[in-house]
């Protein structure tokens, strides 16, 4: 029996991600150069040690199952535990916010009462950090208290995460319209597992609702406390903030605190060649994953796998997805191409430094 | 108890290498890094793998820990499962004691169990350290139609070189008449290309009876092939066109390197419908910092350059520091080029140092290749 | 590229087959012991050499995924092809009896043109078979047929599958209402590539449409041919014929040839012990797989793993799926107990021999 | 380049098993059959997973094909992927030379490489060939607790069996003050069952020593462990309590199956909490006819069972044909009894046939257990 098991919900409604999530959850949009969302969460999990996690996923859910597969990359594929892939309830009666709702998990009972643990780690799956679960999990144990909610100190960036109230250590309260400073729920968190089985159990007739709804009219009698995180942490619910969550991994700081060796993050593998640059091209300030073909000018970029960018083709500020290819000449600032859209020799797409144009993706491309 | 297969490899990866001495220190020669992302071995694996073989054995017996790690049970490669899989075949011990390989041919005679586990029509006899893209289906297609006793793969190669290679000459047809290795006056201009189609049976015999030969050096082209020719078996070429080069020597290995970045390459490892294989974690993409220059260059994932990088190839995890320059170069994975330094066509071994402001490698092309071995530094002390 | 790929549906309504697919799809009902359903369709695609197979699930999809995983069992965690969950349409406005709808294969483009071949082989989930799909492809490619369909002359069980009119060796008509002879067609053709993206164009307004009721209209037109198989082959769309088809597995003839080595039958491995049988037990002309306790007595039974049968409790012509526990003295007569349940000490079940009845999983059992 | 662990485990597989030499034959003594489905080396890869140890070096030199291929990269065990892994690691050539494994201890020597590759805090030797369930993690606490540089695990035996046995005599706290092999005399009844952790830089330092001295065995109970006990190392015992067998011989091997068979068996492999992990391949669930007998059995996947069977184990795709009679007995995978033959108190090796009506064993208790060899067939036309 391993001391914690997993949850990552990935059922919520994200309607500020606009075009980023035709045809896909927001679990399993694209991020970095070559990761999805939720591998986050998920690497979070198997470098913690858990090896039980189940996903919990929308009724779109064929992006986030051809991502994660077996969970053979995290090393989920096993006998004992492994990776679930859980469906969620469909949408509708809900408040808006709603991560974590109760029916979710009385759904996936069976998955819960399988994978006996003495703590639950769960988390919606658009949390971008690399964070030390272990750590969570053992103040959590060593404090006693039935849930630990990981928070930060919130920015600008993150008005639209839950505050919390303390007194003497413990959660009081929490409130929307989270100012700078505040402390804020960064909407991941660890609970007993008998105390999940028990509130399951109490509001069976009313699951509706949140898992933190049903936590505010207790907060007298749970011992809810707070886990400070700090570093790079941020929740990723709108277009604007993904831009420039990933205009920051243009900082190589923020890259080696996301990505190092001793908690990677995992993503699912595929056999692309390195990437090439032509003699016509140049290239800076960038993050350009393999398998791309660079005979143009890419700066303060984030391209995908397979991106081509043609000779005279100028990006700039811009995020470019999988496959997309840039004509010749052509030239693009302040854009988000989704994936498989092919721009033709000479075309012009400049969006405003502010509010960036976002082309959705291409159903049918390869 | 193993399904039977038509057609099994047996790779040989034995050597140690010794040409490339440098960048084989606690490596095998076929796991050493080429082309930015892959491993020697991968292109002969990739091979079998599009050609829908789907059970190697791997004849090693220097240093086999990290090939062995590398290969796993093969699933990089669409091998692993039910039926086949890469299988590394090191010496072992019998009852009757034990013996170490004692060449080529000698290392598939021990594993003759191994064959006969898969039982196969055909045995497909592989080099681990060559770089180029075949079709063994269409090898053994030939092989069938010729009715066949072995088939081997021949490419020409021009008439003054011809000397420097084992020689194969055949008739209109392809049946093979002569092997003569290194002949003065060659009067062919086939050369071997140490890849061969055994129908099983005539391997087996074969094998056999070379073990027990005295006089045997237990070696494919210099005892099997003649022997067999001897005896009158049916032996044809099957004719390679295409890229195909022996990357033993450094100089081989550094401009093997250098052709992949040619406008058209001979060689492209690009090609999306023929992907090469190979075994990979999981690194962040590459990052250019914001005075970065790459050009006409191939760059692997996890590589950070912050200077200048002109025609050459960066494995993952390489860093280019600032103001520091790149020319003509193959940089092996997690080897650091620090701010100010100069490297000119050199190979740098798998992290391999040059430090702040060291000059390595010369762009006079009558000296050789530079090359600074794995694990080694390079300039310490500002000092060259 | 591979000469074929495979597609194997699952969306489709089987009413029949009562409690059985309470909470399950009828793909992943158990059968014969170890396996389920889509186990047979899945072995046959990869024991042909297929390795890009599509599965395309239903709602209620979370027993199959549970069962199909990575596809590892199968070999088909792969790089090049592999397995692919392809979500289907909702039910309501097709004909019953559709198994094929255009729509389900429309939602999935994607797979479809990424995956290119020569040919498709489409198959329901529901047939009990060890067929050599190579000799139906080589068929069809020979005789340069748009899309031959897999038939059987039926026997009495047979009567709802769709019946075929050949002439001069082509098809040009199906019907309903099958009788013993008639030459019946078993759900499971294959369809050249090409072809089945025109169809889809064509009717991309009438989606709803089976694939079947769209070819009946141009059976003159198209070249329909049909391939013949013997030997063991049955649908399984009823709850009764479920029951008869897990007893013919008592005829060690049918075992063999359903079972064979060199087209094994594969499902998902789990770690279980052998089975033992204790002093007091007596079991014949049974089967009865790794995993289960026999302390009473089993005849002319199918067992799950797993399953339990206690001191003196006796079990006859009865099948006991995964996880349940028959208790001391308990007598079960032509009863299907689905998984997890537990019978008491001294329960009497007995259903008639021609009308069994059937007890519903326990959802909540481990 | 690999992550590094707190604790990896070596596995000494490397024995030919002579003394159960007919079911050896193309198979690794870890890899026989045991307990229906299994093969010996499972339960102790099975302690290792359910101990959370995810790294294990497998030792062996003979006839490790069909290891290899049983073993995979572990992932029947949980133990492949991206960190840890079952690493079958045999004898290689060096720049030096090539060399057999000498010893246990010679065998880990070599492979230092490996182990600091790793770089664990500890190391836990093991062998291939026990059976029983053993927490690697208590003892590794308890060895942590003790800040000892090694333990030992050990277990009483009773006082007359002693002189059997390696000894070990401990103080109070279990710090052990000598090690006798097979004493005359005993002074304790604690035996050591081969099973030891050993800090890392302890064993390292031991095994560079002992590797050039002439007079050593290179064994670790002859050699290391004395030679440590002399240095006045920290060396403590585990006691362990519960089910451990040697099934070294006939005699204990079919032994140790009967007690399988037992009602309240004191090793219980039907615990689901604690299962034991296994590579099998699916078959068909047994198969009982409707003349078939069957008790105080265990039985696994493919058998099919005509006639009778009492108090014996069957492994997967035996067959029991009409009339015949097995009966205390060991029945391999494949082997087949044919209608109306008799086996009592018997081993049949892999694929080994009794034929028709033959009789095969004794129930006489004086007379050794029966055994016919992997593949063997007995009483061909009808004679015993």
């Amino acid at each position: 029996m391993d001391k914690a098991i997993g949850i990552i919900n990935a059922n919520y409604d994200t309607p500020d991600l606009k075009e980023l999530i035709n045809g896909r959850t927001a679990a399993s949009v694209p991020f970095g150069g070559r990761y999805r969302m939720i591998d986050f969460a998920l690497s979070n999990m198997v470098n913690a040690d858990i090896t039980s996690v189940g996903i919990i996923t929308p009724y779109k859910y064929r992006s986030l199952l051809d991502h994660v597969g077996a969970g053979s990359e995290w090393n989920l594929d096993r006998k004992n535990g492994g990776l679930f892939v859980l469906p969620g309830s469909v949408f509708g009666i809900s408040s808006p916010g709603s991560r974590f709702l109760l029916r979710d998990f009385r759904r996936n009972m069976v998955f819960l009462s399988r994978a006996q643990a003495q703590y639950v780690v769960i988390t919606t799956a658009n949390v971008i950090a690399n964070m030390d679960y272990s750590a969570l999990i053992e103040q959590h144990e060593k404090s006693g208290a039935d849930v630990t909610m990981a928070t930060i100190t919130a920015t600008e960036a993150d008005k639209d995460l839950m505050g919390v109230e303390l007194e003497a250590g413990k959660v009081k309260s929490t409130f929307r319209g989270v100012k700078p400073g505040d402390e804020a729920f960064i909407d991941c968190f660890v609970v007993t597992y008998s105390l999940l089985l028990k509130v399951l159990e109490w509001y069976s007739a009313i699951d509706y609702l949140d898992f933190f709804e049903v936590l505010a009219g207790d907060y007298d009698k749970m011992d809810v406390r707070t886990y400070k995180v700090t570093g790079y942490v941020h929740s990723v619910y709108t277009a604007d903030n993904y831009f420039k969550r990933n205009m920051d991994l243009l900082d190589p700081c923020v890259v080696d605190e996301l990505f190092r060796d001793e908690r990677p993050v995992l993503t699912k593998i595929t056999d692309t060649a390195p990437t090439r640059y032509a003699e016509t091209a140049s290239a800076k300030n960038s993050l350009i994953p393999a398998g791309c073909m660079v005979d143009g000018t890419v700066e303060n970029s984030v391209l995908f796998r397979g991106v081509k960018v043609k000779k005279g083709a100028i990006v700039r500020n811009s995020i470019i997805m999988q496959s997309c290819t840039i004509g010749e000449n052509a030239v693009i600032e302040n854009v988000i191409i989704d994936r498989s859209n092919v721009i033709a020799p000479g075309t012009v797409m400049k969006g405003a430094a502010d509010s960036v144009l976002i082309m959705a993706k291409n159903e049918l491309g390869k | 108890m193993a399904k039977k297969k038509e057609c099994i490899a047996m790779l040989l990866a034995g050597g140690q290498g010794s040409r490339l001495g440098a960048l084989t220190k606690s490596v095998a020669k076929p796991a050493v890094s080429f082309g930015g992302k892959y491993r020697i071995i991968d292109f002969s694996l990739s091979n079998c793998a599009n050609s829908h073989i789907d059970t190697v054995g791997v004849l090693t017996q220097y240093r086999p820990l990290r090939l062995n790690a590398y290969l796993g049970n093969g699933h990089a490669w669409d091998m692993s499962g039910r039926d086949g899989g890469v299988f590394i075949l090191p010496p072992y011990a019998t009852e009757s004691g034990a013996e170490w390989y004692k060449g080529t041919a000698d290392a598939i005679f021990q594993n003759l169990d191994f064959i006969d586990l898969y039982d196969p029509g055909y045995v497909l006899i592989l080099s681990g350290d060559h770089i180029y893209r075949m079709d063994y289906q269409d090898m053994l297609r030939n092989h069938k139609e010729n009715n066949a006793d072995v088939s081997v793969s021949v490419m020409q190669v021009p008439w003054e070189e011809a000397s420097r290679f084992g020689i194969l000459t055949a008739d209109d047809e392809g049946r093979i008449l002569k092997f003569s290795e290194k002949p003065k006056n060659p009067d062919s201009n086939l050369a071997s290309m140490g890849i061969y189609i055994f129908s099983k049976e005539v391997l087996k015999k074969a094998l056999i009876e070379d073990s027990t030969d005295p006089e045997s050096e237990h070696d494919f082209g210099n005892n099997i092939i003649p022997k067999l020719l001897g005896e009158q078996k049916r032996l044809f070429t099957y004719e390679f066109k295409g890229f195909w080069k022996d990357v033993g020597t450094f100089g081989s290995y550094h401009q093997t390197n250098m052709e992949l970045l040619d406008e058209n390459p001979e060689f492209n490892i690009f090609d999306p419908d023929q992907p090469i294989l190979s075994n990979v974690n999981t690194r962040p993409p590459q990052y250019l910092g914001p005075n970065a220059k790459v050009h006409t260059s191939i760059v692997a994932d996890g590589a950070r350059i912050l200077g200048s990088v002109e025609h050459s190839v960066m494995s993952p995890d390489t860093f280019v520091g600032e103001g520091a320059v790149v020319t003509d170069s193959v940089i092996l994975p997690g080897a650091r080029i620090e701010e100010g330094a100069k490297v000119t066509r050199a190979i740098l071994g798998e992290n391999a140092v040059i430090v702040k402001n060291a000059v390595f490698g010369s762009a006079d092309e009558s000296v050789p290749i530079a090359v600074l071995g794995n694990e080694k530094v390079y300039g310490e002390g500002g000092a060259n």
